[in-house]
Order: structure tokens, then C-alpha cells, then sequence
């Protein structure tokens, strides 16, 4: 065991599947030399070499296009894209393209391929560095969306997605790059997708979120204790394929659900998980479903801290639905 | 200081429109290969006669025609190993049908029933075969030119010796998947080969509206990639210059673009009406430069064709196509399972719920009244 | 008053709003000589020429990138987009740029443009000529969305969206182009953004749509009000700003929510509109809030007819929200 | 049949690295705006290294600068009228001040206070003047080219005779709005210029890596446009590679796209650390072409510059930049109110709504603690 940050574990997942598999290859921006922007492929050229690290020209559609025929051919590439709000240039490659060679072939033609960006705030990045539209993501079938919140999730499921036989979308909570460490097994190991994670134990309310907001949640939920209010925090870590099943059960249990996200809140993920619990257990709610989100703006750089749901607006809700 | 950047504009010809072949430029293919190249030049061409007919009787939904550029697909394919990769759009049935595959298996997916490779997922004319090294072609222009660059790097690591090659329009060129594979072939020398069948039109739009450049093989200059243009009705041409840029590549010389100069003889598609942007004159013009003729002429002038011959291959050719016709369309479509499947590897909970629905609505294995 | 399509509809209303203000400028594939691929635009370069009437290579992202330009100069244009499907290789210009220039430039900037698209299902176009992903443009901040589904709402709607000052998304239901004809007033009207229309009065359930799913909607009621159900049919007409007041008074006078669309299920704005219900209606709710829409599965060339909606899905779902 | 295309990989110089010149290049701009222009230099450079502090400090949260590059937008912007439209990227203060928008009004910005024109909404040097017909700029990469293109357009459409430029990188080149804003130029002969600062780097990537072709400037041959190579550190250049591109543009000739080859001293920006990816002995080597230097021998050598007007000039720049950023960190933040405006020009009821939420729980014109 060794304490990393997410961002070391994200490094690590890297290095231990490139040890593993020579058919991962990493494509990106900046990922060779400088290791990164954020240095998640720190040191990795090295190991590897520049055939492994691919450096890409500025191009988001042919990082993602490329890759997307590598995926073809059998190789397991994964792509870094420098800033979720930079994807769009290449969003065409992952809706028309890579989600849908599968299908389109009737199964003849797969791409395994994992397509890795930091998103959503905390590191004043203004407008363009901050957004969390994973909202885009998850309404295409035939991707998956992976968020994890911990250093230990980021590794398990970082490989997980690597060896994933679909295309995997992994957003890394870049607010949460830095932010602690923890204890994460070295080699091999991983956390499945598709299962969320009782991230804290409650009864009154559920509050269901994934990435950095997790966080947020788990402070509100303390605070919450300390009013006697007892908080379930359950972190999705896999937006799509949903875990249905923890959903509803800690619903059913506590009967009061709250999603929190850092997304333009109209439009957004919470709502589908909002739509998910009104269609299959109304009957239990005993209070409004709460969603808790960014604004309907776009992500501002002077009031980033306002944009982004706070433990006290969430224990705020915590209290209103408790005390509907 | 002072560099100097050239290209020619010039269009690589070996035969004339009667077929008249300079000796010179003549490429060296094996009689039986000229014969097979010219049956698969006139299948695509009577298999697109025979489908816009069952297009306009409503047997099938729509069809998307070669007619005119048949020496384009056929020509380069030709100079191709089988385990090249290919990329395709939508005019190049000759590409698989030369490789090998089937008309029965091309007409499976334009009735899209159960044996079609696409499990009926796509409109006609998106013709895949793994089988044959033939990727799955989209509707969306010219997205699988990053995915052929991707396939070529891939395979120059794997160090298997094969290139990929990917077929586009003179419209494609504009977009900017064209402009991504393009860089990225020139930067990691990939192995792969780009060809665009300009044939004039990108549905209405004239090529000369499509860009102000005055050819489309010079766009490879911005990439630092060789480009080619040719005859794209002059099937032997189209086999040279192919030929030498799959050797380049081979060697590890890198990339090429190649512009094939063509012509559709028909609508864009089934949907279209080509009297709104073309005048019948220019058609008429085009018609005398028609690829299948001046092959016929090259081969009876070669001495290895003739009347007989031709009539017994378009008999063939026709029985074959109409058999296929009938095989094709009697088999049933894709149970409605299949509307869930190949959408992830494993089908997840939500997929197995809307299929469960589906099929307590519409019952089991149905295939459609 | 003159009987159109909504086809023609549309045409009417660029062409009325061209000979009313020569800042209304055209732009997109094949717009010209052939008058679009759908005829949406037929005549009208010989009317006004080919300065106003522009034909454009194949490339969204010109097309609309151009286009905000000219907004931005002070122009109106009106980008046409030949299919929704193909939208994504201009997706960053709305996302990164259209959509968030007044807010970024403090408002010094506007764009006042609109970018007409057919989308959905109807016409045997398969995986790539079919498709709904409405949900990713109700998730963008300075964007409007607006969808007619009749002929005078779609002339009406284009009027006013060509003289709004934001960025308009304007979806054309193709299944609906050539489906009916209606009395459409002739030069000048509008409909005003952000209203929806009560398409139907009922009692007992709300029928929220837009786009083709309203005339299924309205088929289904129909058939429900034979056994004895009177259902109320929504048309939303506007989908961002939705007008909530609508939606609430009829979910309030009714108790009972069905959404009803084409899109993918997963993530779509149906989910959206139903976490608004959840949110602040969900006490008189005496059903769960049912969605019904497209599979989460590529859009079927083969399956079309499954695919889509029918009545007979939308009158069980009427069946099993009443009977609950 | 046969076209030669060809290009002058030459790079356009007036002046050497000392500021020798040669009198038969030399442009016609009166010696009061070769002050000005050598004054804006300055300016830009002494207000890097204070903002670089600031961002140090924490005063400021980012910083990304132009130093080494001033010749590029000064020189080009002086040779526009300000009446032209300009599209800039991030490395352009240069031309915001040339236009006579203040140093203090860019403080406004890097603070985000109220006074700043975005409304405190972007990043450090996003700086846009609608009063000097300045574009607001975005942090994706490119896409105000095809917006640059529009706004040409638009201008020639009304006649006014104002043209556009756009200001991009070398990695910019790459990006696929740069293929389109270069295509529709072309096609629409629009009357706009694409200015390309090659400063050798996007972020990591050195040029040569970005594309496989030996100039940025060839890639105008694929758009059937001019393309023209200029010393980016020569400012004297740079105005009359501009001017000429301008005198085209004006004269109904279309766009020219314009390569300056530059360097950036320092990092690409203050989360950058340039050692990673390039050696000193480069930065050295680049020092000797450093523009300002240049300039300054330029205007000693034509007898209108001398020491005590450089001491004279720096304090004056000094004094007005501590100033300014004296007065603009002064200044609130725009009003909590401000997230919600300019989303729409009316403001929706969802907007309303999480607008009267927030003021209630941070009170009326909150400013922050
Ligand atoms: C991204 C995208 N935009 C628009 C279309 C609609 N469309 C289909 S084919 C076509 C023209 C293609 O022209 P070209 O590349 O010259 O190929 P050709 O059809 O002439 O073979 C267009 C605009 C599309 N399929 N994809
Ligand atoms: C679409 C997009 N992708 C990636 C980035 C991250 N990024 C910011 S600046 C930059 C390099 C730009 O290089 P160049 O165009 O040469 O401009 P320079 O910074 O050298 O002036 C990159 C990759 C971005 N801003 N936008
Ligand atoms: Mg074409
Ligand atoms: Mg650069």
C-alpha cells in the first residue's frame, strides 16, 4: 500500500495496465514530455517511449478518431482530453463514431477505448476550465461513464475501464486531484463498473452524487449528524450503466432523495436519477426529490465558489426535506 | 533561406476514352485479374441498375449509386493486399465485391434481414466485412479517415506490414475529420492511404464551390503529405498511382493523398434530383469518359476480350444479381431482440427491462408482420 | 390564410422574414440551387441570391461558426443543419462559442442567429438520419430550443425565432414535414417563445410532448377518451425556457405525468421534465411519473416503427397511470 | 494540363537583430506611431512581468503572456484601421492597446472587479473591447477563426469596407476551425486575414511536431489562398506583410493567411513550466532576435530614440501600471447578482429563480468576504 492522491493513482493505474498490456497506448496533448498538464502521465514516456505516449497535435477529433481506429484494430488506447471543455471538437467522433461501431457492425467491429478528462471546478478555471457535462455522456448508449471520487476508486477503476471491452468516458474530479491521499494497493487490482458505493450509512435522507461533489456531501452529511439527522451518501462512481439497485434501495429505506452535482442543473444527470426514482418508487417519497447543481449559466470564474453546491446549501436541503 | 514547394496538377492517364493505352504506363496485372476487375467494374454497375429499381417499387428504402466511379474502388482495391485495411464510404461496393464478397451478401444488407452484417442497423449501401478487412462505414462524411490513420499506426507497431486505405468525396475534403486524419497521418507516418473520388458534386455543391484550392491533391501540401491526382475513369491509372503509394507506404515512407477525378453518372441517391444543379450536357460530356467502356476497349484491344465474352458475363453477372434478389429479400429480418444487442458487450439492466417490454409487447423472436 | 405543410411552413417564414429585414441571411448545404434536401428553402435564391442564400461546403463547423460571426456583426442568420444527426462536427461552436458569447463579453457581444435542423425519426434514415438528441442542447445556458408540430406553430415559432436576440436551436420534426396540411395566415405573425400550448384538454392524466410525439400523444388520447379517459395533451412548443406554469397547472389539475418523446430514454429531457414535477408537484401525484421514449439502444433502420413511440405504448401507459 | 503550384518558404525581413535596416523594405509609418507602437512593446512586457508577480503572489489566480511576441500583434494591429474588426487569442494586448483601450481597463480584467468588460466571468487576459472593435475571446483553441470569417462577410455584404484578422497560434493550425475558417474564406473571398503567431510551441509540442509540413504558411495552398512567411520578432515586417495582406483584403483580393515566426521567452503560461521541454541555450539563441531590443535599435538608428527617452518612456509605463493596478484590485467584484445576467438578453424564470435563492442566502449585491 502507498498513499496517493487521485491523481497519483490515476498515474498508477496508467503505468500498472501499460506493464501489463502492451496494447494500451496512451494519446493525448501534452502527455508525452510535459506528462501532462496536470501530470497525470508523468514519467510515463520514459518507461514507455514516445511509440506508447503518444504526443497528438491540437485536435480533439483526431485524438479521439485515431484512437478510435487503433480500438479497431485491437489495440486498447486510452485518450486524455486536456480539459472536459475541450472534448467538443471531438464530440462527434465519440456520438456518431466510437459508441456506435459496435452496433452499427452488428457486433463485428469493437472499440475498446477509454477516453480519460478532468472536469468540473475548483481551480478558477473560469468558463472554460470547469465544466461538468457529463450530462452529454450519459444520454449516448453505447458508452460507459465512470467518475470516481477517491484515490483508491480512480486505480480500480481506471483499470477496470482499460480492460473494458467498451468505450469508457472517465472524468476525473480535477478539484479532487490534490485535495488528500489515501492508501491504494500497489499492482493490480479493480473496483468493477456498474456499482455504486455507500459512501456513509443513514436513514432519513439519501443524497446520491459521484466526483468531486461526493465530497461535499459527506461534510454535509457530518454536519447533518450533528443535528441529529442521519444521512445516506451513496456515490455513483458509475454514471452509466446506473446502479439501479443501490438507488432504490437506500431510497426505499430512507424515503427522501437528494442528488447533488456540480452540472448546469437544468438538463443535467441529477435529473435522469430524479425521473429513475419518480417512475419506479414515488410511493415512498415523503418529500420532494431535491436537486442540487450548478446553475443555469455558464461556469463563472469570480463566483466559482457559488456556483458550485457547498455543504452548507446541501445541508440546507438536507433539512427542508427532512422536515417537509 | 528561399524553398521552393511544387506539385503537379497534372492528371496521371494511361488509356484514352477508346481504351488506346500507353504502353509505357501500362501496369503489369495478370490477364485473369483484368477480367475479374472488369466483372466487378459491370456487377456494381448492374447491381446499382437492379437496386434503384427495387428502390422505386419500394422493396428497398433507399440506394446510394456508384455509377461512373466504378474504376475508382476497383483500381485501387486492386492494388491492395487483402490484409490492407479499407475504409470505405458508401460508393465503394467494388472494393468488397472485388475482395471477394458476395452480391448475396451485399443484397442481405440492403433488404437489412437477418444475414445482413449489420443485423439491419443501417440504411443500404453501408456495407462492412470484417471478414474482408472492410471497416464499417457511418453516414456521417468522412469520419473514418482518423479511424484509417489510427488502423494504419496501429499496425505499423504491430509491424505486420499492412496499410490501411480510406475512400472519401471531394465534399469530405472540407470536413474536419479530413483535416485531423490528414495531420496526424503526416505526423505519425502512418501507413495509410487517402483517396478521394472527386467526382464534381457533393449532393449540389460543385467542387469549385467546395474549396477555392484548384485541385483537391493539393490540400496534401498543408500536411506535408505527397498528392496525387489521377484519372479516377482510367482504371489502370488508378492502379499505378495506388501501386506507388502503397509501396511508399510499405517501405515506411508514409502517407499518401490521392484525388481521383470522376463522375457520378447518376443522382446523389435515390432522394435526389440532379436536373436542379446540372445541365444534361455535362453528363453527356462525362458519359464519353465512362470507366467500364474504356476498360472493354483496353481489353479487346489487349486482345483478351471480345463480343462472346461480354455477353456471357453480363448474363452471369445478371442471374447472379437476381438470384441474390430473391435469396435476399425471402429471408426474414433481425428477431426484435436484436434492436438490444451490440449496444455494449454485455447488455446492461436498463437495456434487458426495455427489451423485456419490447418483446411481452411484440412476443418473442418477432420479426415484424 | 393558404393550407401548408409545416415544410412549407418554414419556408414561408424565411421567406416572409427575408423580405422583411435584409439582415436575414441563409447558410448551409445545398440550401441553394437545390432548395435544401427537404425543399425547406426551395426558391428562395432565386428570390434573394446567392449573397443571401449562401450554399456552404460540408462542415458544420463553418457553417455555424460563420454564422455567429455574421450574428455577431449585427446580421440575422439563419444556419441550416441538413440533419440533427450531423450537428456534432459543429457541436463546440454552439457549446463553446454561440452559446456563451453575450455571457462571457459581459454583453457587449450578442448572436442573435438561428440554427434550423430536421430531426427524428420517420423517413427509414436509420442510425444517422433519425436521431433526437434535443437533450444536449436543453442542457446548454444561452441557448433557446423550440419544436412546432404544426404548420402554423412552426411559421410562427421561426418568425420569432429569427427576431429573437439569443441563440435559437430551431428542431424541425421531419415525420411531421409533409405529414398534414393546415391554415397558416399568409406575411407576418408570431408565437412566442417560451409558451406551450394545451393541445388537448383532459382531466385525468397530462400528456407532456413536442415535436412528432404530440400527434401520437393526441392519437392515444383519443383512444383513451373512448374508454373513458380524458387525457390532456401538452405541447410544449418551447423547451428551454420550458413554461413551467403550464406544465404545473395541468399536472396539478390532473395528478398524473406521462412524458412522452423519441429520444433515447436515458438522460433525455424527459427525465428533465419530470424532476421538475418531482420537485414541485410531487404531492399531487397519485401515479408515478412515466416516460416514454426511444430505447437506449442507436436508432434502428430495421426497428423504426418499435423504436418510436406508437399510440398503443402511450394509451397503456395512460391505462397503467390511471388504474395505479 | 500540367499546373506548378509554388510558395516562398522565404522569410520576410526589414530589419536584422540589431536594428539594421534595409531602406528599400522599409514601410512609411511617421515617427510618432513608430513611438507609439515601440511604446505599446513596452508596455506589454513591463506589464507581464508585474502580472506574472501578481499571479506569484496570488493576487490574480493565472497568467499567460506575450512576452517575446510583441512585434507580432503591435506590428499587424498598427497596420489595420480601427474600424477593421480583430478576433485575438489570448497573446494580444498588444493590439488592445495599440487601439487605445488602457492598461488600466486590462486590469479591470485580470481582476475580474466590476469595471471589467467580461463582468469578471473569464480567466486572466480574455480581453475584449467592443468600443475598439475587439472580439471577445474564448480559451478553446481556434474557434474565433470562422468568426472572424463571418464578421468579414457580414462587412463585405454591407460594404462598409472593414475587414477582419484573427490572431491564432501554430497549434491553432491544427484545430478543425482553423481548416474551416480557412476553407470559407476562401470560398466566400472573404476579406479577412489569418495571423498566425508560430512561436514554435503549443505548450509542449514544438512545431515540428504539430505537422509533418516544413511551413504553417503552405497550408494556404489547400484553401487556394495566399500564404506569407514573416519574421514575427521584425516589427517593421510584420506592418507591411500585414499592410499588403490588407490592401488585398480591402480591394476585394480575399484572405491571405500570414505565418510570423516567433518565440515565447517565457513559459506558455503561469502553470507552465517550460524546462520540461526546452533547453536554455534555445531561449538564449531566441533572446538575440527578442523584438523590442530590435525595435529600439531601429528607431536609435533613425536618430528618433535615445536613452533618456528609454528611461523616461519606462517610468512612464511603470507609473501607469502600478497605478492601474493599484486602482483595479481596489475595485469589488461585480454584484453576486451578475452570475445570472447576460445568459439571455431577457432573463428566464429558472434563472430568476436560482437568482433569488442565491441573494437570499448571500444578501442583496453581495460582493463577496
Ligand atoms: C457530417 C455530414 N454532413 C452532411 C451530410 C449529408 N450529406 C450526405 S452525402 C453529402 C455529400 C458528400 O459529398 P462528397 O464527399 O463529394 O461525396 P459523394 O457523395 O459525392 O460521393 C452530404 C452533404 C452527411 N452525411 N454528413
Ligand atoms: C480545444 C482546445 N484544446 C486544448 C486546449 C489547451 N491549450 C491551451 S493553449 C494550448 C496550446 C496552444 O498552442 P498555440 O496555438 O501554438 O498557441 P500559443 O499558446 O503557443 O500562443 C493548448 C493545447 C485548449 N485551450 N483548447
Ligand atoms: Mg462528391
Ligand atoms: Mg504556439
Amino acid at each position: 500500500m502507498v498513499a496517493e492522491t487521485l491523481l497519483q493513482a490515476v498515474n498508477d493505474a496508467l503505468r500498472t495496465e501499460m506493464e501489463a498490456d502492451d496494447r494500451v497506448v496512451l494519446i493525448g496533448e501534452d502527455v508525452g514530455k510535459d506528462g501532462g498538464v496536470f501530470r497525470a502521465t508523468e514519467g510515463l514516456i520514459n518507461t514507455f517511449g514516445p511509440e506508447r505516449v503518444m504526443d497528438a497535435p491540437l485536435n480533439e477529433a483526431g485524438i479521439i478518431g485515431v484512437a478510435t481506429g487503433m480500438a479497431m484494430y485491437g489495440m486498447r488506447p486510452v485518450a486524455e482530453i486536456q480539459f472536459m471543455d475541450f472534448i467538443y471538437p471531438g464530440f462527434d467522433q465519440i456520438v456518431s463514431e466510437a459508441s456506435k461501431i459496435r452496433y452499427r457492425s452488428g457486433g463485428t467491429y469493437t472499440v475498446p477505448m477509454v477516453i480519460r478528462t478532468p472536469y468540473g471546478g475548483g481551480i478558477k478555471g473560469g468558463i472554460y476550465h470547469s465544466q461538468s457535462t457529463e450530462a452529454y455522456f450519459t444520454h449516448l448508449p453505447g458508452v460507459k461513464v465512470v467518475s470516481p471520487s477517491t484515490p483508491y476508486d480512480a486505480k480500480g477503476l481506471l483499470i477496470a475501464s482499460i480492460r473494458d471491452p467498451d468505450v469508457v468516458i472517465f472524468l476525473e474530479p480535477k478539484r479532487v486531484y490534490r485535495s488528500f491521499r489515501e492508501e491504494v494497493p500497489e499492482g493490480d487490482y479493480t473496483v468493477p463498473l456498474g456499482k455504486a458505493k455507500t459512501a456513509r450509512k443513514g436513514k432519513d435522507v439519501t443524497l446520491v452524487s459521484y466526483g468531486a461533489s461526493v465530497h461535499t456531501c459527506i461534510q454535509a452529511a457530518e454536519e447533518a449528524s450533528r443535528e441529529g439527522i442521519s444521512a445516506e451518501v451513496i456515490d455513483l462512481r458509475t454514471l452509466l450503466p446506473i446502479d439501479i439497485e443501490t438507488l432504490l434501495a437506500s431510497v426505499n429505506r430512507t424515503g427522501r432523495l437528494i442528488v447533488v452535482n456540480e452540472a448546469n442543473k437544468f438538463g443535467s444527470f441529477a435529473g435522469e436519477i430524479s425521473a429513475l426514482v419518480a417512475e419506479r418508487a414515488i410511493d415512498v417519497l415523503s418529500a420532494p426529490i431535491y436537486r442540487i447543481s450548478g446553475f443555469d449559466t455558464p461556469f463563472s470564474y469570480t463566483w466559482e465558489s457559488v456556483f458550485m453546491p457547498d455543504a452548507a446549501k446541501v445541508l440546507e436541503y438536507i433539512r427542508k426535506a427532512v422536515n417537509y | 533561406m528561399e524553398t521552393k514547394l511544387r506539385m503537379d496538377a497534372a492528371l496521371f492517364q494511361v488509356m484514352d476514352n477508346e481504351g488506346n493505352f500507353d504502353k509505357e504506363l501500362e501496369p503489369e496485372i495478370p490477364k485473369d485479374r483484368l477480367i475479374r476487375m472488369y466483372r466487378v467494374m459491370q456487377t456494381v454497375r448492374m447491381f446499382e441498375n437492379i437496386a434503384m429499381g427495387l428502390q422505386r417499387q419500394g422493396r428497398i428504402g433507399f440506394y446510394i449509386g456508384a455509377g461512373g466511379q466504378e474504376a475508382c474502388s476497383v483500381g485501387s482495391t486492386a492494388a491492395l493486399k487483402d490484409s490492407d485495411w479499407i475504409f470505405p464510404a458508401y460508393r465503394e461496393p467494388g472494393a468488397l465485391l472485388l475482395r471477394g464478397e458476395t452480391v448475396l451478401q451485399l443484397f442481405h444488407q440492403l433488404f437489412g434481414n437477418e444475414n445482413d452484417y449489420n443485423k439491419g442497423r443501417q440504411m443500404p449501401n453501408h456495407f462492412n466485412s470484417r471478414d474482408k478487412n472492410i471497416a464499417t462505414p457511418s453516414s456521417p462524411i468522412a469520419t473514418q479517415i482518423p479511424h484509417a490513420v489510427g488502423m494504419a499506426i496501429a499496425a505499423k507497431m504491430r509491424k505486420t506490414g499492412d496499410i490501411a486505405l480510406t475512400y472519401f468525396g471531394d465534399g469530405a475534403t472540407s470536413e474536419n475529420d479530413f483535416h485531423s486524419g490528414m495531420n496526424f497521418a503526416g505526423i505519425f507516418d502512418a501507413p495509410v492511404i487517402m483517396f478521394c473520388q472527386n467526382n464534381g458534386y457533393a449532393i449540389s455543391l460543385p467542387t469549385r464551390r467546395q474549396t477555392r484550392a484548384e485541385t483537391l491533391a493539393q490540400k496534401a501540401i498543408a500536411y506535408g503529405i505527397p498528392g496525387e491526382r489521377v484519372d479516377g475513369n482510367d482504371i489502370l491509372a488508378v492502379y499505378s498511382v495506388t501501386r506507388k503509394a502503397v509501396e511508399r507506404a510499405r517501405k515506411g515512407g508514409g502517407p499518401t493523398m490521392i484525388e481521383a477525378i470522376t463522375y457520378r453518372i447518376g443522382p446523389h441517391s435515390s432522394s435526389d434530383d440532379p436536373t436542379k444543379y446540372r445541365d444534361k450536357s455535362e453528363v453527356d460530356e462525362w458519359m464519353k469518359k465512362e470507366p467500364i467502356r474504356r476498360m472493354r476497349g483496353y481489353l479487346i484491344k489487349k486482345g483478351i476480350w471480345n463480343d462472346d465474352k461480354e455477353k456471357e458475363l453480363l448474363e452471369e453477372i445478371d442471374a447472379e444479381i437476381r438470384s441474390a434478389v430473391k435469396v435476399a429479400e425471402g429471408i426474414a429480418k433481425p428477431p426484435i431482440e436484436t434492436i438490444f444487442e451490440n449496444v455494449y458487450e454485455e447488455m446492461p439492466w436498463h437495456l434487458k427491462e426495455q427489451m423485456e417490454e419490447t418483446v411481452s409487447r411484440y412476443g418473442k423472436n418477432y420479426r415484424g408482420g
